[in-house]
C-alpha cells in the first residue's frame, strides 16, 4: 500500500486558499497563512494528532504557549487588554491555517467565541483580569451555553439564576462545550427570570462537575452538571439585552471562524486528492485523465472556491459594529456554504482514494472527521439556512 | 460632438444613480424583462435614445463614440441594465466586432464601421457555430479562398442570432487547409449580408421564437480588405474579450428575474408557512447570494486590472446550473399553470413561467457549454491529466 | 444541421420498456405493446402532432375512431358493456405506446379517468347507455373535477348542486380539464352542503361554457364554467360515499396511466438521446465516448428503468378491488418516481443535443413540454411525495 | 445425518415463517445489527448453532451438507438475516470458496475442504483485491512459480476480511506473465495461513475496527493441488457466481436500518411536523421502496433461472447511493449528537450514528466502485463507445 501519509505532508497541487487574491492593503494576510503554515508543520503535523487520539490530553499546552507568544491568541483583543486588536480576516487565517493541519487546540473556542462574549460584556474588572492571561495563553475560559441538541438559540436558557448572599446561585447542565476538557473557566448563561446573566465560573467551583465525551474527530465536548453553585456577585460578567447581545455576536463570531476552519479542511482535503488523482493509476492511466472524475473534482474545486468567497466577505465584513442582522446573516450564509461543502468534498474524497480512503492510516479519514464534527458545531448547514431564511422572508413576504 | 464628461472619474454610486436614473426615464416599459432575444425595429426607439445620449456604446473608447467606461464602471452599467429589466438591443456590433475593429482592424475599416454601427445603420450578427463545430469551435468547416481581390467564402454558419434583421455578418473561416493544429489557418471576415450567394433560414426555438439563423454561403465574394487582422490569425481576434465575456455572462443577476417570479408566486399562494418549500427557496437563493460573493471577488480583480484565470469560468456554471434549477422550481410551484402558454395570473401576481423554463435551457449550452468549461478547469485550472 | 427528425424516427437504441421483461400469463403485453407502436407511427407519428399544433383540434377524430375498433377505447370496460374487461396493465401498455409518438389524444381523460369514474358510480342507467358509446369512440366524456392549481384533493369542491325541480340548479368552475377541447360530456362533481354529487352534463348543456387554453405541449386545458345550469335527476350519477370514492379510484387509475404516458416519453426520449450521442461527433469522436456523458446516460438510464419497474408493479397490483391506501400509496409512488425521471431525461436530454435540443425542428423539445405537461397534471412529485407521507407518518410517528 | 428436509418443496411463506422463527428463538440478541464485520471467536456460537441445524450452507447442495435453497428461497434466507439483524459470520468459506470447489474441485477437494469449512475448523478469507489492483483486478501482480510439485507464491494482497481469525485463504496469482490479455495467465490457489513465509498486517478502518487486513506471502511454497480449477484459467473461477452477489448486494434491506435510525430520531425529536424534513425522508424512503420493486423485477428473473443481464448493476449503484444520503441525513438530524461517539440516546431511541455513517462509505468502492459500474453499464447495456 502506499504511504498515505507521505502523500498528505508534500501534496504539489494548491488549492487557492483564502485571501489568496488578497491585495493592497490585505496582503499581510497571505503572509500570516504562511506563517502559520509553517508552525503547523513544525508543531508536528498530523502525527501530533494521531498521538493525542484516546488520551484525555485534547491539546498540546506546550503549542497553545506558542501561539500565544506569536501573538495569536490577542486577534481580537484590543492592546490595552494585551491583545494585538485585529479583526475577523486575521483570525479566519489563523483558523484556517491551523485547520489545515488538524491542529486540535480550541483556538475558535477560547480566542473568538468565550474572547468575544468577553469583550461584549460589561464587567470591566473580569475584562482587566483575564483578557491579557486569555492573550498570554494562561488561562481559557470557553462558553458553555448550549442545553439541548439541535437547540441552537442562546436565549433558550433553562439554567436558573437566584440572587443569595452578594452573589447568585446556579443551577443547570450545558452540553456540546468545545474546547472544555482543559478549559480554566466557564462563561456560564443562566436565567433569573426574563434577565439572561452571564457569569465567570472556574473550573474547581463547588458544585460543578465536568464529564468529557469523544467526537468523531477525536476531540472531546464536555458536560458541565452545576448544581447549587454559589458565584459572587462580581462574577457576572453581562446581564439583561448586554448579555443577550454578547451571546449572539461570540456565536456569530465563533460561527465565521468555525467556517474558516471548514475552510482548511476542504481545501487541504482537496489538495491531497488532487495530487492522488494525478498519481494513482488504475488501468493504466491516473486516474485523474478519468474525465467523469475530472468533472466531480472540478465541482469540489468550485464549492471550496465559493466557501472561500463567502468566508472572505463575512471576514471582512464582520466587526462588532456590525448590525446585528446583516451579521446573522453573514455567519449564517457562511456556516451553511462551508459545512455543505466540507462534507461534500471530504466524503467525495474518500470515494476518489478508493478503499484506502476507508482505511484509519489515510489522512482522508480524519479530514471527514473534523469536517462533521465543525459542520454539526454551532448549528449545522440546514439550521443556518433556515436561520437565514427566518431573517429574510419576512421582508419576501 | 459635445465635449462627453469622464464617466470613470465618477464615484461609484454617482455614476450607478446617473444610469439607473436614464434607464427609469427613458427605456420603454413594455420592453422591461423580455426573455427572448430583441429584434431591431422593436429596439430601434430605445436604440436611438441610447444615441442621443451617447451611452450606445459604453465599452467604446471616447475617441470613437463610446463611453470609454473602466471595468468597474462596466460592471455597474450592465448591473442596472439587468436590474431595471433592460433588455439587450441587436448588439453585437457594439459589443463584439466593434472592440475586434477597435483592436485588430484598420484605419479604414475603423472609419467606415464604427460610426455606422453606433448610429444603427449597421447590424451585426456573428458567424462562429458550424452545424459540426459547436462547443468545437476549432473544427469548423466554412472555408474562404483568396481569388485576386477578393475571398471566396463556402460553407454555413448555424445559430446566428438576428442574422434575419442584421445588415452585416463577421464570420471566421478556414483559409488554410495545412495549417499544423486546428486552431491555425484560421480567418475573421466582415460580409455585407446583401452580398450575392447568401441564404438565411431563421431557425425557430423552443420557447417559439426565431432567435437564431442558419446562414448558408455559396460563393460569396467579399473584397479581401474585409479581412479584420491578419489572414490565418483569425483564432487570435475571435478568441480575444472572452474572459470578460464569462465574468458578465457569470452575474447573478440573470437568474434573480426567475427568483423574483418564484417569491411571486409564492408569496400569492402563502407557500412561505410551507417549510419544505422554504427550505428549497433558500437554498436556491443562496446559491445566488454567494455566487455574488464569488463574483464580487473577480469583479475586484477586473477593477485592479488583473488577467483572470480560466477558473472564472466557475461563475458561469454556478450561474447557468442555478438559473435552471430556478426556473425548474418555478415550474413545479407552478402546478398546472406552470405549464400553461403565455402569461399567467397568480392572486394578483403574473409570470410566463415557460419562457423563464425555456430561455434557461440553452445557458449551459452556449458560449462553451458547462461540460466544456468543466474540461478547461480541469486541464487548466486542476492541472489534472489530459483524458487521452 | 443534421436532420434532428430523422433521427428520431429510426433510433437504433432500445431502452427495454415496461413488461419488457414479462413472462408467462404477461407476455400477451409485449405483443400488445407492438401493435401500439405500428399504430403509432402508421398514424403519422410524430409530423401529425406537429400539425395539429396551434389548431383547435387537439385530436384526430378518425385516429380515436381507429383506436375504438383495435378495442382499446373499452379495456377497462366490462364486455356487458362493450368492452374488453381487462386492466391497468393493458391500458398502461397502450398509454406507454401511444405517448412514445406522443399521440395527442386523450385516451387517458376518456379511457382511464372518466370510464373508471362512471364504472365506479351507481347510476346503472347512465353506464348501461354511456359506457358501450364510450367503448366505440362515439362519445368522449371527461372529468371536471378540479377547481384550483395545486389542490389534488377531489373532495375539497366549491361547486353547489341544489336540488329543484327532479334536477339539480349546477353552478361553479373546474379548470385544467385535459381532453375538454373536443369532449362531448362532462363529470362534474359538486355539492349539496356536505354530499358530494357527481353528474352527467353533456357540452350542449345550457348555462355551460367551455373555454381552452394551450399547454406547453401544443394540447389543450379546458375550463368549465356552470351558471345555474340545471341537470336531470337521472344524470347524477353517484353521491355520498360511492361519489367520493369514484373520484378517488378514477384520479388514481389515471394516475397510474398517466406514469404509464411519462414511461414512454422518458424511455422514447433517451432512446433518441442514446443514439445521437454514439453518432454525433466533437473534438474528433463521438460525444458517447465521452465519460463523464457517458456516466450521465447511465444514470438517466436507471431513471427509466426505475420508473419502469414501479409502474409494473402498480399496474399489476392496482384492480378496482384493491385497498384505497395501498391504491393511493401505489398510484403516488409512480407518479412521483416517473414524474421526477421524464422531466430529469428530457432536461438532460437537451443538454446532451447541445444547441439543436434548443430548437422547435428538434423533436426533443416536444417531449421536453410532454413530459411538463404530464409531470403536472393530477398531481406532480412532490404532490404526490407528500401524499406518500401524509397516508404512511401516521404509522411512523 | 438424519434426512434432510426438502426446503424447495416447502411454500414461500411457510418457509419465511421458519427462518425467522428460527433466528429469532437462537440468533443472540446482542449480536444484532452489528454494521462492523463480526470476527470468529463472538460468532462462534451462533455457527456452532446453525451447524446443528444443517444451515450453515443455505446455498449449498444437500449432498455436501448445504440446504440446497434454490434461488427464490435463497433470497427470504437472507431477506429474514437483513430483517432480523443477523450478522454475516467469517463465512466466505460457505459464500464464496466453498461453491467454487463444489463447481471447479477435485473430489479430494471437496470431501477435504467442504466438511471442514461447514464445521467451522476451516475460516477462509478471500485474497483478490492487491494495492494496485483494486478496482482493476486484472492488473495483479502477485505471482506463483512452479516447483516441481509446489507453487511458490510472492506478492501482497489487501482488503482482506478476517484475515486475522481465518485459517485459510484464496488468492488469485498472476501464473503466466506472457499470456496475450490482462485476463488470462491467472490461477486460483489455496493457501494455508499457518504456511511459512506469510506476514499478516491488520489495517484499521475508519470506524476504528480491524476490518480487513494486508496479507504478504514471501516465497510461499503451497502443494500444487491446491490449485483450483486449471492453471491460467483463475479468472474465469473467480469471476464465477458474481451475478447473484450483484443482486444480493442489491438488497434494500441494508440502508432500510438507516432508515430505522432517522425514524427513531425523528420520531423522539418531533421532526414529523417539520415539512422541510418529511420531504427529505420520504424522497429517501422512496428510494428505496422504489428499489425493491426493481429488485422484485431481478429476483423474479432469477427464480425463472434466467442469466441476470448486466444491468443488475444498477441495484448495487442505487442502494449503495441512497445508503449513503440516509446515513448523511442521519448525522445531521443527530446535530452534536451526531458526531459523538458510541451508542447514543435520543429520548428513549438509540443510535449509534457514526457506526452507521463509516460503515456506508465503502459500500460505493467494494465489489466494483460505482464509477466501475457506470462504465459498465455503459458499455454493455447502452452500448456507448468505449471511452479510449
Amino acid at each position: 500500500m502506499p504511504d498515505p501519509n507521505r502523500l498528505a505532508q508534500t501534496t504539489t497541487t494548491r488549492v487557492p486558499r483564502i485571501f489568496a487574491n488578497a491585495s493592497g492593503a490585505a496582503e499581510h494576510l497571505t503572509k500570516l497563512a504562511d506563517s502559520v503554515d509553517e508552525f503547523a508543520h513544525r508543531s508536528g503535523g498530523i502525527a501530533r494528532i494521531r498521538g493525542l487520539r484516546g488520551t484525555q490530553h485534547e491539546h498540546d499546552a506546550a503549542i497553545w504557549k506558542q501561539m500565544a507568544d506569536l501573538g495569536w491568541l490577542g486577534i481580537l483583543i484590543p492592546a490595552h487588554y494585551g491583545g494585538l486588536g485585529l479583526g475577523l480576516s486575521e483570525m479566519a487565517i489563523v483558523a484556517e491555517g491551523l485547520s489545515r493541519m488538524l491542529a486540535p487546540e480550541p483556538y475558535n473556542a477560547v480566542v473568538a467565541l468565550a474572547t468575544t462574549v468577553i469583550l461584549e460584556s460589561d464587567n470591566e474588572v473580569i475584562k482587566s483580569e483575564q483578557l491579557p492571561h486569555i492573550a498570554s495563553g494562561d488561562i481559557l475560559p470557553v462558553l458553555a451555553w448550549q442545553e439541548e441538541a439541535g437547540n441552537l438559540d442562546s436565549a433558550v436558557v433553562a439554567s436558573t439564576a437566584v440572587a443569595v448572599d452578594n452573589g447568585y446561585r446556579i443551577s443547570g447542565c450545558k452540553k456540546y462545550i468545545a474546547g472544555a476538557a482543559q478549559a480554566d473557566a466557564f462563561l456560564v448563561s443562566a436565567r433569573d427570570g426574563s434577565d439572561l446573566m452571564l457569569f465567570w465560573i472556574p473550573r474547581e467551583c463547588k458544585g460543578v462537575l465536568l464529564q468529557s465525551e469523544t467526537l468523531a474527530d477525536g476531540r472531546l465536548f464536555g458536560t458541565l452538571t452545576v448544581q447549587d453553585a454559589w458565584i459572587p456577585a462580581p462574577q457576572r460578567i453581562a446581564h439583561g439585552a448586554t448579555a443577550v447581545a454578547a451571546l449572539a455576536t461570540g456565536l456569530d463570531f465563533a460561527t465565521v471562524v468555525a467556517s474558516a476552519e471548514l475552510c482548511g479542511v476542504m481545501d487541504r482535503v482537496l489538495e491531497i486528492t488532487l495530487d492522488y488523482m494525478k498519481t494513482r493509476v488504475q488501468f493504466g492511466k491516473p486516474i485523474g485523465s478519468f474525465q467523469a472524475l475530472q468533472h466531480r473534482a472540478v465541482d469540489l474545486y468550485m464549492h471550496s472556491q465559493f466557501s472561500n468567497a463567502v468566508l472572505e466577505e463575512a471576514a471582512q465584513t464582520i466587526s462588532p459594529n456590525t448590525d446585528a442582522t446583516a451579521r446573522a446573516l453573514l455567519a449564517s450564509r457562511v456556516k451553511a456554504r462551508c459545512s455543505d461543502a466540507a462534507l461534500r468534498i471530504a466524503r467525495e474524497s474518500i470515494q476518489i482514494h478508493g478503499a484506502m480512503g476507508f482505511t484509519d492510516e489515510c489522512d482522508i479519514g480524519l479530514y471527514m472527521k473534523r469536517a462533521l464534527v465543525l459542520a454539526a458545531w454551532l448549528g449545522n448547514a440546514t439550521h443556518h439556512r433556515r436561520r437565514y431564511a427566518q431573517l429574510t422572508i419576512a421582508a419576501a413576504a | 460632438m459635445s465635449i462627453r464628461p469622464d464617466y470613470n472619474a465618477l464615484d461609484d454610486e454617482d455614476f450607478r444613480r446617473q444610469v439607473r436614473t436614464f434607464f427609469e426615464a427613458e427605456y420603454p416599459p413594455e420592453l422591461r424583462y423580455i426573455l427572448r432575444r430583441t429584434r431591431w425595429p422593436e429596439m430601434k426607439t430605445w436604440w436611438d435614445r441610447l444615441h442621443a445620449q451617447g451611452w450606445v456604446a459604453p465599452n467604446w473608447p471616447v475617441e470613437w463614440g463610446g463611453m470609454g467606461l473602466a471595468a468597474g464602471k462596466m460592471l455597474i452599467y450592465l448591473d442596472e441594465m439587468e436590474r431595471h429589466g433592460v433588455a439587450r438591443t441587436p448588439d453585437q456590433g457594439i459589443t463584439h466586432i466593434g472592440p475586434i475593429i477597435i483592436r485588430y482592424g484598420t484605419e479604414q475599416q475603423k472609419r467606415h464601421y464604427l460610426p455606422r454601427t453606433l448610429s444603427g445603420e449597421y447590424i451585426w450578427c456573428q458567424g462562429y457555430s458550424e452545424p459540426n463545430a459547436g462547443s468545437d469551435l476549432a473544427s469548423l468547416q466554412s472555408t474562404a479562398v483568396l481569388d485576386g481581390d477578393h475571398l471566396v467564402i463556402n460553407g454555413q454558419k448555424i445559430w446566428t442570432s438576428v442574422a434575419d434583421c442584421a445588415t452585416h455578418t463577421y464570420v471566421v473561416v478556414r483559409t488554410d487547409k495545412t495549417a499544423a493544429k486546428k486552431q491555425l489557418g484560421i480567418s475573421l471576415i466582415i460580409v455585407d449580408l446583401k452580398t450575392l450567394g447568401i441564404t438565411i433560414r431563421p431557425i425557430r426555438n423552443i420557447a417559439g421564437h426565431a432567435s437564431f439563423c442558419q446562414v448558408f454561403f455559396d460563393n460569396v465574394r467579399v473584397p479581401r480588405e474585409n479581412l479584420v487582422g491578419k489572414i490565418n490569425d483569425g483564432w487570435t481576434v475571435a478568441k480575444a474579450l472572452l474572459s470578460f465575456e464569462h465574468l458578465v455572462i457569470g452575474s447573478p443577476r440573470r437568474p434573480q428575474y426567475a427568483l423574483r417570479r418564484i417569491e411571486l408566486i409564492a408569496r400569492a399562494r402563502g407557500m412561505f408557512s410551507d417549510q419544505g418549500f422554504v427550505d428549497r427557496y433558500i437554498a436556491l437563493k443562496l446559491e445566488l447570494e454567494d455566487l455574488n460573493s464569488l463574483f464580487v471577488r473577480f469583479v475586484e480583480q477586473v477593477k485592479r486590472g488583473e488577467t483572470l484565470a480560466p477558473d472564472v469560468s466557475m461563475l458561469k456554471i454556478w450561474n447557468m446550473d442555478t438559473w435552471q434549477r430556478l426556473t425548474d422550481l418555478l415550474v413545479e410551484i407552478g402546478a398546472e399553470e406552470g405549464v400553461l402558454d403565455g402569461i399567467r395570473e397568480f392572486s394578483g401576481a403574473e409570470a410566463d413561467i415557460l419562457q423563464c423554463f425555456y430561455y434557461a435551457r440553452p445557458g449551459t449550452i452556449y458560449g462553451g457549454s458547462n461540460e466544456i468549461q468543466r474540461n478547461i478547469m480541469s486541464r487548466y485550472v486542476l492541472k489534472l491529466p489530459l483524458s487521452s
